[in-house]
């Protein structure tokens, strides 16, 4: 198949971290002017990969060649010398430092970190269509210019191969779609991208060819043209897919959250995070969250939780008005909350499995009596959440750290399960976590609601919104500002409405009001 | 320290409206806090009719007692900046008085001060081991810094100055640098500030204060705070430096070798908290070494640095203010004191009004409550006793963190302990 | 236009054309001065084991623990104690009182009698260890035990040798305008600040007077802080004072240095300090000190320990007994100075003036 | 077992590495360190020594406490040094001018002490909580001002009454005092070093057995983990804040009510920074604490004994600073080492990783 010298042989690649092989004799090759996509469940090694290709660590057998020689990467800098780039899964900018400064920051030696900089970053945005700002700061960019900002950065350096670890992940699909048109008119140019993405669709769109890891070890390659995502996802789990589809509806008319024209503010003067938000969440019932991140879910979330103080309107759950009360109180008043971050929200990393069991439910059985602990009772309770959704691990006493992160997700979905809640907040429940652990959570979530649980689902993944929802309503810049059909809608749709392109289906119903506002503050 | 001081509900906004980054520069602001201040200072000096408050020998003790500060402080930044925070800065500057006054009895003040900076940087070195090659937390390793810097200058002074100074706890006296005035033009502002014109005078005495019998170390030290500046945010080095305190983990993934800069940047800071070490040693009326005669200085130069939101201009005001609170009540004691309490009152009328400017009612009231008080004590006392003078700089200090708090930014991973893979 | 300020003519205090104070009457001269009672009588003190717990500085630190020891080697050298019986153990800063308490003891279970505590600091530990060895002989300079008759209080008239200060200093003040520099405002300090005032008062009744303390009770930095002292006096200097007098150990040596480039006059305390080393550089504005005879008193104590006569100790020792004096080295002292303070410690030493011992 | 090993093993490590450390200096300055250390552990069977060490082990201990509760929520109380000196002052003055019958006027000093550390602190904490201020910063401050407090409480014209050439608060009566135990010539343990030990198991059970500890770790352990879980982040940090200024205020209780019945001049400084020295050392553990407090008081106590054999006694100052710098050192490895095998035993459990 290897015509002309591959831009990346990958071959024999091993790694073991403590406790786990990343990578075991891994093979890949990359054709000069190819996307290649790499596939594989949450785990299965893919950064880890990337990582050493990266030149972020050293891969403990195997070997690399770059253009047909081979190399070795010490650090980011010696590869980065090779002409590799690399997008990361988490966005690596410092927010307190302008975009041009982080795009030149380790590459300063190219043109210096004055105007000469700021010119080539304004040609290069000009070559490629990612226009941005270079003198703003990254902290007042959204997600798409953050993106942007990575992919400049790896230009600026002058890579030819570029790693794209889940760019997508952020992004709607509009977005998606821009990002893919840039990527294809650079690939005319002759870069070389290296794409990884869980969205399989995603995948076959862009990719020239694909190559799926499983547990650390390639386990073939396929042609995107012809495979399905079906047969794809079966190669990455080596089994059936599961699917969040759910129809018959549970719904019944007893309101268990009640949210009236909730108002917050970041600061006083300006724009509301959160603007006149009114819903109701029933039990039985899942209602879905779409939109963006980064307009007002998470504060949305965080205010219903009490985390954030509201500055106007209510928020009650049942007939009980919890404005004015605490994020515990509202926990003892039924909510189990799932954290969008699991690792800074919803464990404590180095305490036993036992003591994550206790957090958030500090006040009620079986974890404490009154203000005294009852450690027997919160380890009997961490052991049935251990057994009944499968958290692999050895003991309930080892470190939360020690999980994988689907086990983790799975011990704080089990968490939140407990202490029978009226309502659940689920906040991207799924993100991040493999296929296996992924069915697992949603059967979880299903049958909870079957027995009643009102649940607020707010996931980036239109997909598992659509799947679960009984009902979508659309959030932009701090409002919701359009209802869903998810019986009807089409992540597309969707995606329009999220990013305020406007409704483009009967699916999807704007809010007249909403609208109306919406555009008023355009002129603010 | 840094996460746990964030407060969830206080985190930015979701997804700010782009904006150009400042409309006004920061240099402007600082010219304008600095016209501000004189005005001020002027106008209390008038109203209450102490010319102490802008004379030429006040803004010389300021100035005196402000330098080991603001190197103190310069020293934080360096490491801060870097991510590391430095609450070692006393032990480091002890060291550095140490090393200032075994160089500079034998070699003259030059060698002091590079001996002090290579005692503060060994200082910064075992700071730099132990967070940033093991991952000790930083105040923790801090506080063990200022042990041992105590203990070992102590151990050393009995070896080796005991012989010499017959004391254990002082070292034989060092020589002290010469120190320049710009003479003509010092002259003729003493003529002006002696005529008690209001305003003109403040002023002249204030210039003149700082162009009359200036040491080469308060040069260095201008220069120091303009050369970290330069450094810092226009070069790349200084670049780079200041994304390891922002984000390590973007820093590293760029190929910059986040630990040799944060080692740097802390040998750097224990450098200059070394020199501001020496600043005491070489200063006039100190014969040299002395046990305790940092006296806490180091804190106060975090203190500084804080207050100055971690910018070389913000930590110079700091200090300045710092030393200028302490000259004052050093040299004239309660009376001149009450002055500057009257001072505050003006300083809270004008913000008040600015407050009602801006509907700030709850501000606005508070600062009348505080204004009335303040006002209240200046007219019942006549002298502020002598207990509450000494810590004035400390009172202060405290009352602008306070206030201004909320304003400060710290480097996002300042005190984070970062772990390279 | 920049110029080395040490160059060219400096000196702001030494512009003024001010002629001093008006004086008040000098008192009568002195009779003939007889202060002390010879004692050559020999006395053998090679028996004694001798034990000095100094206070913070120990000996070096150029101030009364200094003194203390030089009332040692002299008794070392005058009655014969031999080296190996003496024992100095130095306290530590900001030290815990069970500290003083177990070198008090260790020096009583070693048998050394006289044991003397350097500083009033030892007072609360002498209250309790003296008891508890009442065959050993204790004394404490700068303080006193109540009800514990094996301590001898070693007591001094600092406010008497202050006033002969302040006398001094009315004398050289151009400007009729003097200051004092305090390192801690606690009791001891404040009897020098009182009988210095009290004596500038007496030689010159108009005369101005500067104060500071450079910090209060129960913060002993003020001690350690030549910077500080500097600085205060700068400002004392600037407020008009051309003489200073400071009872602020370490930080003294900022005094001076401040009196020195300022070009005024300054007068050391405790010791002689125009011969002491360590403030060389500026011993020509020091016109006098302050002399606290800590040497005598440690002296005296283990001379009457040797004779076993305690009582003929004085009761304070005070200018009748050469405890407390004035220095004339460096020649700052004229005759007629000389008579005039001669006349102000008769008439206090007769009694005719009290000095406060508090402001 | 591996447990145990990991607490003992650092410690034990640091140690033996300061020691070496300390004898090299010793031996390059011309002393021989082995007599040196002998002087040191003699000196515990000397006079008063074993009792003293005792006395300040308890003090230590209950400075170092009052820094743990703090450190257990990443909250760095710098401010017991003022703490402890106000509280001081003021129970001595309150002490001092009421009279009550025995054992209820030692215990309204104790309260008083443990109330006015505790508002001691509250400034610092009330202005981060509402004000965002570093606590660092603030009380660094707040020990600067509390000097100046009381200075002001025992001059002569508030509350002092001079004493020879020492000022001190008006001596607390009989009633107020609180026995100790009698050892002869070998001294007196103070009664109020049981306290100690009882703030120790108090302390233990409430970090392990209540629902506050609970939430203090937590909040410690990730501050982001314990909002969402609950914990309300200012309430916690105000409650921990005053909660350590108490018990620093207790710290001079021991000295004042078992020995000097008075606040005085001669009040020893310096006694909060231990206490973080020896909270660092023990790792916020009551029985790491222990430990660490009767090393400290060891160092202090016996280190006097180095004047007797002409060793100058700052070494043990930088065995000290050596001590805590080392142990942390040595802890922070022992804990990655002891992570990663955790991690690689689940591995191993679990099946992820080949037999090779
Ligand atoms: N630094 C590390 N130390 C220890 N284990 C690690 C480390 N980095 C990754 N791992 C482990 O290596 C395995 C592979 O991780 P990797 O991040 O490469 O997976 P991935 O395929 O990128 O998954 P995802 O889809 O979630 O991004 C995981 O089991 C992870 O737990
Ligand atoms: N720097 C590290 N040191 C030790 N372990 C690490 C490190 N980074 C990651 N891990 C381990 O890798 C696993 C997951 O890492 P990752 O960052 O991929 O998180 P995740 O995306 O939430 O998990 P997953 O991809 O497995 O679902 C965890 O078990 C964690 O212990
Ligand atoms: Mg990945
Ligand atoms: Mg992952």
């Amino acid at each position: 198949m290897s015509s002309p010298t591959p831009a990346v042989v990958l071959s024999g690649i091993t790694k073991r971290f403590p406790g786990v092989v990343a990578n075991s004799d891994v093979h890949l090759s990359v054709q000069v002017g190819e996307v290649h996509a790499l596939c594989g469940e949450n785990g299965a090694g893919k950064s880890t990969l990337m990582k050493i290709l990266y030149g972020m660590q050293q891969p403990d057998e195997g070997t690399i060649e770059v253009a047909g020689e081979q190399v070795r990467f010490r650090t980011p800098a010696d590869a980065i010398k090779a002409g590799i780039g690399m997008v990361h899964q988490h966005f690596m900018l410092a927010d307190n430092l302008t975009v041009q400064e982080n795009v030149v920051l380790g590459a300063e030696s190219l043109h210096g970190i004055g105007g000469k900089a700021r010119k080539r970053i304004q040609e290069l945005a000009a070559a490629t269509g990612l226009t941005v700002d270079p003198g703003v700061l990254v902290e007042r960019l959204g997600v798409a210019d953050r993106q942007r900002v990575e992919i400049l950065k790896v230009l600026y350096r002058g890579a030819k191969v570029i790693i794209l670890d889940e760019p997508t992940a952020v992004l709607v699909p509009q977005e998606v779609d821009e990002l893919f048109a840039t990527l294809r008119g650079m690939q005319q140019q002759g870069f070389t991208f290296l794409f990884i993405s869980h969205k399989l669709d995603e995948v076959r769109a862009i990719a020239d060819s694909v190559t799926v890891i499983r547990r650390g070890t390639t386990v073939g390659t396929a042609d995107p043209k012809t495979v399905s995502s079906r047969q794809l996802a079966e190669m990455m789990v080596g089994s059936e897919l599961p699917s969040p589809e759910t129809r018959e509806s549970t719904v019944t008319d007893r309101v268990v959250l009640r949210v009236e024209n909730l108002g917050l503010v970041a600061a006083e003067g300006t724009r509301p995070v959160l603007d006149n938000i009114d819903l109701v969440v029933r039990a039985g019932e899942i209602l879905g969250i779409a939109g963006v991140e980064g307009n007002g879910q998470t504060e949305l979330v965080e205010t219903i939780m009490g985390m954030r103080k509201a500055h106007h309107g209510r928020v009650l759950v049942g007939d009980r008005d919890v404005t004015r009360l605490g994020t515990l109180a509202r926990r003892e008043a039924g909510i189990g909350y799932i954290p969008e971050d699991r690792h800074r929200q919803g464990l404590l990393l180095t305490q036993p499995l036992w003591a994550n069991r206790i957090l958030g439910h500090q006040t009620r059985r079986p974890v404490s009596k009154g203000q005294w602990l009852d450690l027997a009772g919160a380890k009997q309770d961490t052991a049935r959440i251990v057994e009944d959704f499968d958290v692999r691990t050895p003991s309930i006493d080892v470190a939360a750290v020690a999980l994988s992160g689907g086990n983790q997700q799975k011990l704080v979905v089990g968490r939140e399960l407990s202490g029978d809640p009226v309502l659940l907040i689920a906040s991207h429940p799924t993100r991040g976590v493999d296929v296996g652990a992924q069915a697992l959570i949603w059967d979880e979530i299903k049958n909870a609601r079957a027995r009643g649980l009102a649940v607020l689902l707010i996931s980036a993944d239109l997909d598992e919104l659509i799947g679960l929802s009984d009902t979508i309503r659309v959030m932009l810049r701090g409002r919701l500002v359009a209802d869903a059909d998810p019986a009807t809608v089409t992540p597309e749709d969707l995606g329009s409405a999220m990013t305020g392109a406007g409704a483009t289906s009967t699916a999807v119903a704007e809010h007249a009001t909403g609208a109306e506002k919406a555009s008023e503050s355009e002129g603010e | 320290m840094s996460a746990s001081l964030m407060n969830p509900a206080e985190a930015p906004l979701a997804v700010p409206p782009p904006r150009r980054a400042r409309r006004i520069p920061g240099w402007a602001i600082g010219a304008l806090g600095v016209a501000g201040a004189v005005v001020l200072l002027s106008t209390t000096s008038y109203l209450t009719g102490v010319p102490q408050l802008t004379s030429t020998g006040t803004i010389q003790t300021a100035v005196r007692l402000a330098l080991p500060i603001l190197l103190a402080a310069l020293g934080g930044l360096w490491a801060e900046r870097a991510g590391v925070v430095n609450i070692g800065l006393e032990g480091m500057m002890i060291m550095g008085t140490w090393g200032a006054a075994w160089a500079g009895y034998q070699w003259g003040p030059w060698a002091a001060l590079v001996s002090a900076a290579v005692f503060g940087a060994l200082g910064g070195l075992l700071h730099a081991i132990a967070t940033v090659t093991f991952g000790v937390n930083h105040i923790v390793s801090g506080v063990a810094i200022n042990l041992l810097g105590a203990g070992l200058t102590k151990y050393l002074s009995t070896l080796i100055f005991f012989p010499l100074s017959h004391n254990p706890r002082e070292s034989p006296s060092v020589p002290k640098f010469d120190t320049y005035s710009a003479s003509g033009l010092s002259d003729w502002l003493g003529t002006l500030e002696a005529q008690q014109r209001v305003g003109l005078s403040d002023v002249a005495g204030i210039l003149r204060g700082l162009i009359t019998g200036v040491s080469p170390l308060t040069m260095l030290a201008i220069l120091l705070v303009v050369g970290s500046y330069l450094v810092l945010w226009r070069t790349r080095f200084g670049l780079r430096l200041r994304s390891c305190g922002e984000n390590p983990v973007a820093a590293e993934s760029l190929g910059v070798n986040v630990y040799r800069y944060k080692y740097l940047a802390v040998i750097a800071s224990g450098a200059l908290a070394g020199i501001g070490g020496a600043a005491l040693v070489l200063n006039p009326g100190q014969p040299g070494y002395l046990e305790g005669q940092t006296n806490g200085r180091g804190f106060i130069g975090l203190a500084a640095m804080i207050f100055g939101n971690w910018r070389p201009g913000g930590l110079l005001g700091g200090a300045a203010l710092f030393g200028y609170a302490d000259g004052l009540q050093l040299r004239s004691g309660g009376k001149t004191f009450l002055a500057l309490i009257y001072g505050a009152v003006l300083l809270l009328v004008v913000i008040v009004i600015w407050q009602l400017v801006r509907r700030r009612w709850f501000a606005a009231a508070f600062g009348i409550l505080a204004a009335g008080l303040l006002y209240a004590i200046y007219y019942s006392v006549d002298e502020v006793p002598s207990e509450l003078t000494t810590y004035a700089p400390h009172l202060v200090t405290l009352i602008v963190l306070a206030v201004a708090s909320q304003r400060l930014r710290m480097p996002a991973a300042d005190g984070v302990v970062y772990r390279r893979g | 236009a920049c110029a080395k300020d040490t160059g060219g003519t400096q000196g702001s205090g030494s512009t003024n054309t001010a002629e001093g104070c008006k004086l008040a009457d000098k008192p009568p001269a002195a009779a003939a001065t007889s202060s002390k009672a010879a004692s050559d009588e020999k006395v053998d003190g090679s028996a004694l084991k001798v034990g000095l717990a100094y206070d913070i500085g120990g000996r070096g630190d150029a101030s009364f623990n200094d003194s203390a020891a030089a009332g040692l080697d002299k008794a070392k050298a005058d009655l014969g104690i031999k080296p190996e019986n003496v024992k100095e153990l130095t306290a530590a800063p900001n030290e815990p009182e069970d500290a003083k308490l177990t070198r008090l003891r260790q020096l009583a279970s070693e048998g050394f009698s006289p044991i003397i505590g350097v500083g009033f600091a030892y007072a609360e530990s002498l209250a309790v260890v003296a008891p508890e060895f009442p065959n050993i002989k204790f004394a404490i300079v700068d303080g006193a035990v109540e009800g514990a008759a094996n301590v001898t209080p070693l007591l001094f008239a600092e406010e008497q040798g202050s006033f002969l200060a302040g006398v001094i200093a009315a004398y050289q003040s151009k400007k009729c305008h003097v200051g004092f520099v305090g390192g801690v405002e606690i009791p001891l300090i404040q009897k020098f600040d009182a009988g210095y005032e009290q004596g500038a008062k007496a030689a010159a009744p108009d005369i101005k007077i500067e104060k500071k303390y450079l910090t209060p009770a129960g913060d002993f930095t003020g001690f350690q802080d030549p910077t500080k002292g500097g600085e205060a006096a700068t400002g004392q200097i600037e407020s008009g004072a051309d003489v200073l007098y400071h009872a602020a150990g370490a930080s003294g040596k900022g005094v001076f240095s401040a009196a020195k480039t300022a070009g005024v006059k300054a007068i050391g305390v405790d010791s002689d300090q125009y011969n002491q080393k360590t403030v060389e550089e500026s011993k020509d504005v020091i016109v006098s000190s302050m002399l606290k005879r800590v040497d005598v008193a440690v002296f005296e104590l283990i001379r009457a320990v040797a004779k076993n006569d305690l009582a003929s100790l004085p009761k304070v020792f005070d200018l009748s007994v050469d405890g407390v004096g004035y220095a004339t080295s460096g020649g700052k002292i004229d005759d007629n100075l000389k008579g005039v303070l001669e006349g102000y410690k008769a008439q206090i030493i007769e009694g005719k003036i009290k000095v406060k011992s508090a402001p | 077992m591996g447990m145990l090993r990991g607490k003992l093993l650092p410690p034990v490590l640091a140690i033996l590495f300061s020691a070496l450390l300390c004898g090299i200096a010793l031996m390059v300055s011309g002393a021989n360190p082995l007599r040196a250390f002998g002087v040191m552990l003699g000196q515990i069977g000397q006079g008063t020594t074993a009792v003293d060490i005792i006395n300040s082990t308890g003090t230590y201990y209950i400075a170092a406490l009052a820094v743990a509760i703090g450190f257990q929520m990443n909250l760095f109380n710098i401010g017991v040094e003022g703490q402890y000196r106000v509280a001081a002052v003021v129970a001595a003055v309150v002490g001092g001018s009421i009279v009550l019958p025995p054992g209820l006027h030692a215990l309204v000093i104790i309260l008083t002490a443990a109330v006015a550390g505790a508002l001691w602190a509250a400034v610092p904490a009330i202005l981060k909580v509402t004000r965002g201020v570093n606590e660092v910063i603030s009380t660094i401050m707040m020990n600067g001002l509390a000097l100046g407090l009381a200075a002001y409480l025992i001059g002569s014209d508030v509350f002092g009454e001079l004493r020879g050439n020492n000022i001190r608060t008006p001596e607390i009566p009989h009633s107020g005092w609180v026995p100790g135990i009698s050892f002869g010539s070998s001294g007196t343990v103070f009664g109020l070093v049981f306290l100690a030990a009882l703030l120790g198991i108090g302390y233990w059970v409430m970090m392990n057995r209540t629902r506050f500890g609970f939430e203090l770790r937590a909040s410690g352990e990730s501050s982001t983990a314990a909002a969402a879980g609950g914990v309300n982040a200012k309430k916690m940090i105000l409650i921990a804040m005053l909660l350590s200024g108490a018990i620093a205020g207790l710290v001079s209780m021991p000295e004042i009510l078992g020995r000097d019945h008075t606040y005085n001049l001669n009040f020893p400084a310096g006694i909060g920074f231990s206490g973080i020295a020896i909270a660092l050392l023990g790792r916020n553990h009551p029985g790491g604490i222990a430990f660490g407090a009767l090393l400290w008081a060891f160092l202090d106590k016996s280190g006097l004994a180095l004047d007797n054999v002409g060793v100058p006694r700052e070494i043990v100052t930088i065995m000290q600073g050596a001590i805590v710098l080392s142990v942390v050192v040595a802890y922070e490895v022992v804990r990655r080492f002891e992570l990663a095998a955790q991690q690689r035993q689940v591995g191993r459990q679990l099946g992820t990783v080949d037999a090779a």
